[in-house]
C-alpha cells in the first residue's frame, strides 16, 4: 500500500498526473470510499486492501472531462470495464494513468457477518501481502477467517489475474478462481417455469429500486437512464414492486448485454442483496453458447455480439429446445 | 341412419384413411398411364379420385379394381399432385373389408391356391391385404 | 393537443359487410384528440377525398386517421391529399380495417371490435406524430441492366435511346440470351436469329450502351438513384481490343471435348470458343478448365495462331466499381434439371430430349445442321412423341407448381414445324389442357391440329421405356376414351419447366429485392406495379419476374426501361422522412448506433451542448438524412434511448401497443 | 461393424439361401448380422391406413431393440425393408402414431424412430463400398451379362425409402460390376412383377412378369438377380424365361463362400 | 384477466410486430386471399424487424398481452441487408431471458414471413393463437397496476 502512495505521490509531484483516483478509508476497516486525492497531503488517507472492492473505472467518465491526467488503480478485473468503457468511447485513454494494482481476492463483510461473527469493531490482515486469514474484532472478542472463505463470490470466479490495460503494474495478484461461474445460472436453468418464477420472484420482491446497481454499473453509464427519461413513457420511480420484479432488471440486463464485463459490482452493493449478476451471467451464458466465447473488456476494440451477427446464427425458437422442459 | 350421411360418412372415412385431399388432383391421368394393372381394372385410378369427390363409394366397393390394385406405388411415385391413387384405393379396400362379410380371400380357399414353392410371405400378405 | 379527425372507410361493402362503421365513426369519437369522425363509401375517390379535405380546413385538424385498406394501397393517396390541403403528409396515419381486418374475418361484432381498436391504435400514434419534412438526394444518370438476354437488350436499347448510358452486365461470353438458342418463334414461325441479332448489333453499336459480357455483379451498395456496384470482368485469357475476330484460334485448338453450352450440350466446343458465329462480342473466351495450356503449360496454340498478338493467358479478373441510379434485373430463365423425372428416361435415352434441346436440333447451326434426327443412331424418326407439363403444375418438390406458360405454344410452333418440313414424320402431343390465351395464339395451336395433322391426346405420359430395337415405348393416359395407350416412338420431346435462372437468388440478396418461393422476384403490386421491385429504384424485366413468352418479355422490358427512365429524368429525389436521429442530450456518443447502420449514415462529433445549463464538449451521433434508410436498427441499439426512428418512435410504437392492449 | 439383423418369415424357410449367403458374406466382407431375438414377423404388407397401429407394432418391436443395442438395423427381404423403414418413418414423423403405437407397447424408452433402417444392398453401397467390396472379390462373375430386377418395395415410396432414384436405379448394377459381370439396364426393372397378387389373379401377375421377362432378355440379359422372395418366385413363373436368383447367392460366390455358406 | 363477457370465454390479446417490407405485406396478401385468423391477433407495423426493442415486448406484456409475435424478411431477404440478423439475436437473448425468468415458453415467436407467403402468415397466426389459448392467460409478466 505503502508503494502505491509513493508512486502516486511521485507522479503527482512531476506533473503527470493532477490528481489521483484510489480508495480512502472509511468509518469502518470495511468499507472504504472512493475518493480522488488532489495533493501529496491527501494521501495519507489513501487506503487499498481486501475491502477495495469497488471498481474505479466508471469514475473515470467524469474524470476524462476534467483538466489534466487523472492516476486511477485498477485491479484485474477492473480494466475489463476500462477496455469496454474506451470501446464506447466514454473515457479518454490520454486522460488516465492507469497503475495495475496487484489483487488476491476481495472481502465481503457480509460473509464473515454470516459466520456468525457480530458487533465488529475492526477487521485487519487483508492487506495484499497479508496472511491467509483475516483478523476480526469484535465486541465479544477476536476472531479468525480465512481469506477465501470471506472473499466475494465474484473473486471464486475471477476471470484471471492479469492486466488488461495499464501504464505501470505494482503488486502481485493471485489466481482464486475455484468455482464454476455458471453454475448458479445453471441450477436455475435446470428449474421449472413455476419454480424459476417463484425464485425471482422471492429475490426481486426485496428491490427498493435504490438504484444502487445501476449507479455503480460500469455499463450502465448512460447520461440519461431511459428509466428517467420520457422517450420510452418509462419513468418511473416511485416503489411498486410488480414492476421492479418483473421488468426493471431485465431491462437493464438487457442494456448491459454484451457490454457486461461481469465485474459484480450490481450483487456487491445491493443493500437487499439480491444476485443481480445472475441476470447477466445467463446472457453471458446464452452469448457464449450460441455465439461463441466472448469476453466484454478484453480488448476495447471488439465488437460486441449484439452489433453482431453471423448467417447462421441460431432462430429464437432455439429457445423451445434449450429453455425449460 | 340414413343413406346420403351413411355415404357422406363412407367418403370422410376414406379421405381420413388415405390421408389423401382428392382435390389437389388435376386430372392429368398420370397415374392411369402409369398403372402396371390398368387393363384389368374397371374404374380406373384416376376415376377413384372422382369417386371419392362425389362420394360414390358404393360403385368403389364393388370395383374389382380394389383387388387388382397391386401396391406397387407407381402412380404415388409419379403423381405431379401429391394425391396418392393408391392410398385411395387402399382405403376403399379396408372399408370393405372392415364391414362384415367383406373379406376376400376365405382360409378354405388357401389349400387350393398353394404350391410348393410359394413362399410364406405371399400368404401373410395376402391375410393382410384380403381380410380383417 | 393534437385535433385528429377519422375517416372509416365502406370501401363499398369490402369493409362495411363485415365492420360496422357506423360503429368504428362512434366509439372513434370518444378517442383523446379526436374532433371529427365519419364514414363513406370510399374514402379514395375524389368525393372521399373532398370530405377529408372539407374537415381539414373546417376543424382545423392537426392530424388524421384513415381506417381503410392496407396502407401499402392508399397510405400515398391520403398523405397526397392531406397534403393539397394543408396538413403535414406524414401527419397521416392509416388504420388496416380491410385486409387485417374485414377479409379475414367473418362475424361481424368480433370484426367491429377489431376495427376499432385498430383505429384506436392508429390514433394513439398520430397523437404523438410530428409534421417531418422529406430531404433530397441526388440521381446518378447512368442505368446498369444484368443480364444480356432479349428482355436486358431491349431495356438497355430503350434507356440508352432516352439519352441515358447503360451499362449491360451479362455472365456468358456474349450477349443474346436463350432466345439466341431458338430456332423459330411462335406464332408467326420467323427466325428467331432474323430478329434477335439486329438488336444484339444496336445494342452493341450504342454509343450509350455499354456491354460487359463474361462479367458478373459482385456487390451492390447504396439505394435509388445512388446505387455503387462492383462488376468482375472474368478473365477472358483474350485481349479484346486485339482480337479480331477471325476465329483461327477456335479452329486449330487442339481441346475439342467441352460440351457447348450453347448447343446444350447435345455437341461439343473448343477450350477457346466464342458461344456462336453471331456471338457479340465476337471475342472468344479461354475455358480454363479445358484448357491444355492452363491444365499442363503446354500447348499455348492459340497464341502461336493469333496473327493479332491477342491471346492472354496472364489476364486477370477483374473488379472496377460503378455508380447507378436505377438498375434493371433481366436474368431470365432455364429449364429444370430432369434427375428427378427418368419415367421420362431421360437420362437412359438419347432419344428424349428437352424442347430447348430440339430447338438446337431444329437449328441450322445446332449439332445435327438442321436435319430432324434421333441423336442415338442419327435415323430419321418416323414418330415423335411430345410430353406436356414436364415439371411444370407439380405440387411435390419434384417440379415446380406454376405454369410455364411458353411450352403449350412452343409445342404447337414445334409439331407444326415437323409437319411442315417432313410430311411423313407422325407427331403425337400428350396434354393435360391446351393453354393458348395470346394473340393469334389458339388459332396458331388450332392450326397445328387442323391444317398439319397433329395428334393431339389429352393424358399424361406415365413411363417412357426404351426397347432393344432402340426405339421408346410410351405408356399414357387416353382421358376422353379413358384408354391406357402404348405406343412406339421414335424421339420423345419434353416440354420442361423453366425456371429462374439460379443466378438470380444471391442477387436478389444483394439488391435486398424481395424473390418468391420460386425464386421469381416479386414485383411491387402484382397488378399495378408489375415492373418495379418493392426496393425503390430496381425494375424486373423479363423471365426473371414470371414466365413470359417473347413478346411480354419485350413489353416488360420496355415498361421497366420507362420506369428506369423516369428515375432518371429526375435530378433530385425527396428522401424518406422517416429517418433516425439522435437526441443530443441524451447521446453517450458510444457508436453503438454506427456499429449496426447498414448504410453508414452515422458519424460523431464533438459539439457543444447545454445540458440543462451544463455546457460541455460531447461526442455526439448525427444521422446523415440521405443515407439514412430508416430501419430503426440503431434505435435499438442504442441504450440509452437517444437515437430514434422519426414517425416509427419509440413512444408512437409504445403509444401503438397501449392501445392494443388495453 | 455388429448390425441388428431382422431376417422375416421367408428367410427362415423358404428363402433359406437369401439368409445364408448374406450372412457368409457379411464374414467374409468383415461385418455381421446379429439376429434380433425374438422377432416377429412384419406382416409383409405396409398397413397404409393412418388409423391402423397393431400391425405396425412388431416393426416398432425390431427397431426398439436394435436402438436399445445401439446398432443399425439390416434387413434383407425388399417386404419387410419396406415395412419397417415406413414403420420407422411413422415413428418419426407421425405424431399420433406414434403416441398410440408407444401405448400399445410400453416399453422401457419410448421408441421415436431413432433407429437407422438398412438394406443389405445399402451396408454394401454406404458401409462397405462397392470399390472395397470389388477388391475382396476373389472369384469375379466374369461375362455374365446380369438384369437386375428391383421391383416396387426397396424404390418407392422414394420420399421415405431414399434407396435410390426410383425411376432410374443404379444401386444393383454397381453392384454386378463390382462382382466382375456386366448389368443389363431394361426399363421394367422397377416396374411391378405382380407379386402381391399372385396368389388370387394368377394370370394378371403372369402376364407382368412375362413384359418383365421378355424386357429383360430383349436387352441381352442371361439371368435376373433380386432381393425379394416374393419377386422371385413370381418371377420364375414365366415359363421358358430367364433364371432368377438371390442377389446374395452371386455375392457370395463373388466372394468365394458359396459352399461355405450352404454348409 | 381478459375473459370474453358473453361467453366467458379466455380471448386473448395478441400483438404481432410486422416489418413494412415482408411481413405487412404477408398480412395484406392473407388478407386479400381472405385466409382467416383470429381477430386477437392486431399487427403493428414498423419499417423492420430490426426496430422492434425489447422494451416494447416487455411493454406488451406488462400492458396485459397474452402473446407477442414478431414477423420479418427471411433472413438474406432483410429489405435493409441486415435488420433481421439483429432482431434474431435481440430476440433469441430476450425469450431465453423470459424463459430463465420463469416466463411460459410459446408467449414469444419470431416467425419471418415473406411477402408472398400469405398463406404462412394465416398458418403461424393461427398456430400462435392456439398456443396462447393452451398457454392461457399472461399472468406472470401483466403489471397489475396497469388494469383499470
Amino acid at each position: 500500500m505503502q508503494e502505491l502512495i509513493n508512486r502516486a505521490k511521485e507522479l503527482l509531484a512531476d506533473g503527470t498526473v493532477v490528481r489521483v483516483l484510489g480508495w480512502r478509508k472509511g468509518d469502518m476497516d470495511y468499507n472504504p470510499e472512493v475518493a480522488y486525492f488532489n495533493s501529496a497531503e491527501e494521501l495519507d488517507n489513501f487506503v487499498y486492501d481486501g475491502f477495495c472492492g469497488a471498481n474505479l473505472s466508471k469514475y473515470m467518465i467524469e474524470a476524462s472531462k476534467l483538466e489534466g491526467k487523472t492516476l486511477v488503480f485498477l485491479k484485474p478485473c477492473d480494466t475489463y470495464s476500462f477496455n469496454q468503457l474506451l470501446c464506447e468511447h466514454r473515457v479518454d485513454r490520454d486522460k488516465a494513468y492507469i497503475i495495475g494494482v496487484g489483487c488476491r481476492g476481495k472481502l465481503d463483510i457480509e460473509k464473515v457477518k454470516a459466520q456468525g461473527i457480530s458487533g465488529i469493531t475492526a477487521v485487519s490482515g487483508t492487506e495484499l501481502d497479508g496472511p491467509d486469514s483475516i483478523k476480526v474484532s469484535t465486541i465479544y472478542g477476536d476472531f479468525d477467517v480465512a481469506y477465501t472463505d470471506a472473499m466475494l463470490e465474484r473473486c471464486h470466479v475471477c476471470k484471471g489475474k492479469e492486466h488488461k490495460i495499464y501504464d505501470e503494474l505494482i503488486g502481485e495478484s493471485k489466481d482464486t478462481h475455484d468455482m464454476d461461474r455458471m453454475a448458479a445460472v445453471a441450477a436455475i436453468e435446470a428449474m421449472s417455469p413455476t419454480e424459476k418464477f417463484a425464485y425471482f420472484q422471492a429475490e426481486l420482491s426485496k428491490c427498493i429500486r435504490c438504484n444502487a446497481c445501476r449507479n455503480v454499473c460500469p455499463a450502465c453509464s448512460c447520461r440519461k437512464c431511459v428509466f428517467d427519461s420520457t422517450k420510452f413513457d418509462s419513468q418511473q420511480k416511485a416503489n411498486v414492486d410488480s414492476f421492479e420484479e418483473k421488468m426493471f432488471h431485465i431491462i437493464r440486463a438487457f442494456h448491459v448485454a454484451g457490454r457486461c464485463t461481469d465485474c459484480g459490482e450490481c450483487s456487491r452493493v445491493c443493500p437487499q442483496g439480491i444476485p443481480l449478476h445472475l441476470f447477466n451471467r445467463k446472457f453471458i451464458k446464452d452469448i457464449d453458447e450460441l455465439y461463441g466465447k466472448y469476453q466484454a473488456g478484453e480488448t476495447a476494440d471488439q465488437r460486441a455480439p449484439l452489433v453482431n451477427f453471423t448467417f447462421g446464427d441460431a432462430e429464437p425458437s432455439i429457445v423451445n429446445e434449450r429453455g425449460s422442459k | 341412419m340414413s343413406n346420403v350421411s351413411k355415404i357422406e360418412k363412407q367418403a370422410a372415412l376414406i379421405r381420413e384413411i388415405s390421408g389423401v385431399n382428392p382435390y389437389k388432383c388435376m386430372k392429368c391421368g398420370k397415374c392411369s398411364a402409369t398403372c402396371p394393372a390398368f387393363d384389368e381394372m374397371d374404374i380406373k385410378p384416376h376415376q377413384f379420385v372422382s369417386y371419392v369427390q362425389e362420394g360414390n363409394i358404393a360403385a368403389l366397393a364393388e370395383s374389382k379394381s380394389l383387388w387388382k390394385c397391386l401396391s406397387c406405388f407407381a402412380c404415388v411415385e409419379r403423381c405431379p399432385r401429391d394425391v396418392k391413387p393408391a392410398k385411395l384405393i387402399d382405403a376403399a379396400r379396408q372399408i370393405v373389408e372392415r364391414e362384415k362379410g367383406g373379406d376376400y380371400l376365405m382360409a378354405d380357399e388357401i389349400p387350393t391356391l398353394l404350391d410348393p414353392e410359394l413362399p410364406q410371405q405371399l400368404l401373410v400378405s395376402a391375410f393382410r391385404r384380403y381380410r380383417r | 393537443m393534437q385535433r385528429i379527425g377519422v375517416f372509416v372507410c365502406h370501401c363499398g361493402s369490402n369493409i362495411a359487410a363485415t365492420v360496422d362503421v357506423k360503429k368504428v365513426v362512434e366509439m372513434a369519437a370518444r378517442e383523446p384528440g379526436v374532433v371529427h369522425a365519419e364514414d363513406y363509401q370510399y374514402m379514395c375517390s375524389e368525393a372521399g377525398q373532398a370530405k377529408i379535405a372539407a374537415a381539414i380546413a373546417e376543424k382545423k385538424l392537426t392530424g388524421i386517421v384513415v381506417c381503410s385498406c392496407s396502407p401499402r394501397m392508399h397510405e400515398a393517396t391520403f398523405r397526397k391529399c392531406a397534403e393539397r390541403a394543408g396538413l403535414n403528409p406524414y401527419m397521416v396515419e392509416i388504420a388496416n380495417i380491410r385486409e387485417h381486418c374485414s377479409w379475414i374475418h367473418k362475424n361481424m361484432e368480433e370484426a367491429t371490435e377489431k376495427a376499432v381498436i385498430l383505429a384506436r391504435a392508429a390514433i394513439a400514434k398520430v397523437n404523438l406524430n410530428a409534421p417531418l419534412k422529406p430531404g433530397e438526394s441526388r440521381v446518378t444518370k447512368r442505368a446498369l441492366v444484368i443480364g444480356g438476354g432479349i428482355a436486358g437488350i431491349q431495356s438497355a436499347l430503350d434507356i440508352a435511346d432516352a439519352g441515358y448510358e447503360v451499362d449491360i452486365v451479362e455472365k456468358t461470353p456474349s450477349i443474346g440470351g436463350r432466345m439466341a438458342q431458338l430456332d423459330k418463334t411462335f406464332p408467326t414461325l420467323d427466325c428467331s436469329a432474323c430478329i434477335l441479332t439486329p438488336k444484339m448489333v444496336e445494342a452493341a453499336a450504342h454509343e450509350k450502351i455499354n456491354i460487359y459480357t463474361y462479367s458478373e455483379v459482385e456487390k451492390i451498395s447504396g439505394f435509388v438513384g445512388d446505387f455503387t456496384v462492383d462488376i468482375r470482368k472474368k478473365a477472358r485469357s483474350i485481349d479484346a481490343n486485339k482480337c479480331t475476330g477471325c476465329g483461327a484460334c477456335q479452329e486449330k485448338c487442339p481441346s475439342k471435348k467441352s460440351l457447348s453450352e450453347f448447343n446444350r450440350g447435345l455437341n461439343t466446343r473448343s477450350a477457346i470458343y466464342t458461344p456462336f458465329a453471331q456471338a457479340i462480342p465476337n471475342v472468344p473466351v479461354i475455358d480454363r478448365e479445358a484448357c491444355i495450356k492452363f491444365k499442363t503449360g503446354k500447348c499455348g496454340i492459340c497464341s502461336k495462331v493469333c496473327a493479332a498478338g491477342a491471346v492472354d493467358y496472364e489476364q486477370k479478373d477483374e473488379i472496377f466499381t460503378e455508380k447507378y441510379g436505377a438498375i434493371v434485373v433481366a436474368t431470365g430463365f432455364d429449364t429444370i434439371k430432369l434427375d428427378k423425372y427418368d419415367e421420362y428416361a431421360y437420362n437412359q435415352s438419347k432419344d428424349v430430349i428437352t424442347s430447348l434441346e430440339l430447338e438446337r436440333v431444329m437449328n441450322a447451326a445446332g449439332p445435327t445442321k438442321g436435319h430432324l434426327e434421333r441423336l442415338s443412331d442419327g435415323k430419321h424418326p418416323e414418330h415423335i412423341v411430345f410430353v406436356q407439363c414436364v415439371g411444370s403444375r407439380c405440387s411435390d418438390e419434384r417440379g415446380k407448381p406454376y405454369c410455364s406458360k411458353i411450352c403449350c405454344m412452343y409445342t404447337a410452333k414445334h409439331a407444326m414445324l415437323i409437319r411442315d418440313k417432313y410430311p411423313d414424320v407422325k407427331v403425337t402431343v400428350f396434354y393435360i389442357d391446351v393453354r393458348t390465351p395470346g394473340k393469334n395464339f389458339d388459332e396458331f395451336y388450332r392450326r397445328a391440329v387442323e391444317e398439319y395433322g397433329v395428334n393431339y391426346i389429352k393424358g399424361q405420359v406415365g413411363k417412357v421405356a426404351p426397347q432393344p430395337d432402340g426405339s421408346l415405348l410410351v405408356q399414357a393416359s387416353d382421358l376422353l376414351d379413358n384408354k391406357q395407350i402404348k405406343m412406339k416412338a421414335d424421339m420423345v420431346v419434353l416440354a420442361t419447366a423453366i425456371e429462374p435462372d439460379p443466378s438470380v437468388r444471391p442477387l436478389a440478396t444483394m439488391l435486398t429485392a424481395s424473390i418468391d418461393t420460386n425464386n421469381f422476384l416479386t414485383e411491387a403490386h402484382p397488378k399495378l406495379r408489375p415492373v418495379e421491385s418493392p426496393t425503390a429504384g430496381i425494375f424486373l424485366s423479363g423471365v426473371c419476374q414470371g414466365p413470359k413468352d417473347i413478346p411480354e418479355t419485350v413489353a416488360q422490358a420496355g415498361a421497366a426501361a420507362v420506369k428506369a427512365i423516369g428515375l432518371l429524368a429526375k435530378d433530385k429525389l425527396t428522401t424518406n422522412p422517416c429517418t433516425a436521429k439522435a437526441d443530443e442530450l441524451l447521446c453517450n456518443g458510444c457508436s453503438t448506433c454506427a456499429n449496426v447502420c447498414p448504410y453508414g449514415a452515422i458519424s460523431y462529433e464533438v459539439k457543444l451542448i447545454n445540458d440543462h445549463g451544463v455546457r460541455e464538449d460531447r461526442r455526439i451521433a448525427v444521422v446523415n438524412n440521405a443515407l439514412c434508410q430508416g430501419c430503426g436498427a440503431c434505435t435499438v441499439a442504442c441504450p440509452s434511448g437517444a437515437m430514434d426512428l422519426q414517425g416509427f418512435s419509440n413512444r408512437q410504437i409504445i403509444a401503438e401497443v397501449d392501445a392494443i392492449c388495453r | 461393424m455388429k448390425y441388428s439383423y431382422y431376417p422375416g418369415c421367408t428367410l427362415k424357410t423358404k428363402a433359406k439361401a437369401l439368409d445364408a449367403y448374406a450372412r457368409a458374406s457379411a464374414k467374409a466382407l468383415g461385418f455381421e448380422l446379429e439376429e434380433i431375438k425374438d422377432w416377429q414377423c412384419c406382416g409383409g404388407v405396409y398397413p397404409l391406413g393412418a388409423d391402423e397401429i397393431a400391425t405396425k407394432l412388431s416393426s416398432v418391436r425390431a427397431l426398439a431393440d436394435a436402438r436399445d443395442h445401439g446398432q443399425e438395423l439390416v434387413t434383407l427381404c425388399s417386404a419387410c425393408h419396406h415395412v419397417i423403414k415406413r414403420v420407422n418413418d411413422d415413428m418419426k414423423n407421425v405424431d399420433d402414431i406414434r403416441t398410440r403405437a408407444n401405448n400399445y407397447m410400453q416399453l422401457d424408452t419410448p421408441y421415436a424412430g431413432e433407429t437407422n433402417v438398412l438394406h443389405f444392398l445399402e451396408v454394401l453401397r454406404d458401409r462397405v463400398g462397392f470399390d472395397e467390396l470389388k477388391k475382396k472379390v476373389v472369384n469375379p462373375l466374369s461375362g455374365k451379362k446380369i438384369g437386375a430386377y428391383y421391383g416396387c418395395l426397396l424404390l418407392r415410396p422414394s420420399e421415405i425409402m431414399t434407396f435410390d432414384d426410383p425411376e432410374n436405379p443404379k444401386i444393383l448394377e454397381d453392384f454386378i460390376r463390382a462382382i466382375g459381370a456386366e448389368p443389363v439396364v431394361y426399363p421394367y426393372r422397377n416396374e411391378c412383377c405382380g407379386g402381391y397378387i399372385s396368389l388370387k389373379e394368377k394370370e394378371m401377375a403372369g402376364r407382368m412378369t412375362d413384359t418383365i421377362q421378355a424386357s429383360a432378355s430383349g436387352f441381352g440379359a442371361e439371368m435376373l438377380i433380386t432381393a425379394c422372395p416374393l419377386c422371385q418366385y413370381n418371377l420364375n413363373q414365366t415359363v421358358d424365361g430367364l433364371p432368377v436368383l438371390y442377389f446374395t447367392e452371386l455375392l457370395a460366390e463373388a466372394l468365394g463362400v458359396k459352399e461355405e455358406a450352404m454348409a | 384477466m381478459p375473459l370474453n363477457e358473453k361467453t366467458g370465454e379466455f380471448t386473448p390479446k395478441i400483438v404481432a410486430f410486422c416489418c413494412n417490407w415482408c411481413s405487412y405485406a404477408g398480412a395484406d396478401l392473407a388478407g386479400s386471399s381472405r385466409l382467416a385468423y383470429p381477430a386477437e391477433v392486431k399487427i403493428i407495423r414498423v419499417p423492420c424487424s430490426c426496430r422492434v426493442n425489447p422494451m416494447f415486448i416487455l411493454r406488451a406484456f406488462e400492458k396485459g398481452a397474452d402473446g407477442v409475435i414478431l414477423c420479418g424478411c427471411h433472413p438474406g431477404d432483410c429489405h435493409y441487408s441486415t435488420g433481421n440478423y439483429y432482431a434474431r439475436r435481440r430476440m433469441t437473448l430476450l425469450f431465453s431471458m423470459l424463459d430463465y425468468i420463469g416466463v411460459e415458453k410459446g408467449r414469444t415467436r419470431v416467425e419471418w414471413v415473406s411477402a408472398a407467403e400469405g398463406v404462412k402468415f394465416s398458418t403461424t397466426m393461427n398456430e400462435f393463437a392456439a398456443k396462447i389459448h393452451e398457454l392461457g392467460p399472461n399472468v406472470r409478466l401483466e403489471d397489475l397496476r396497469c388494469k383499470n
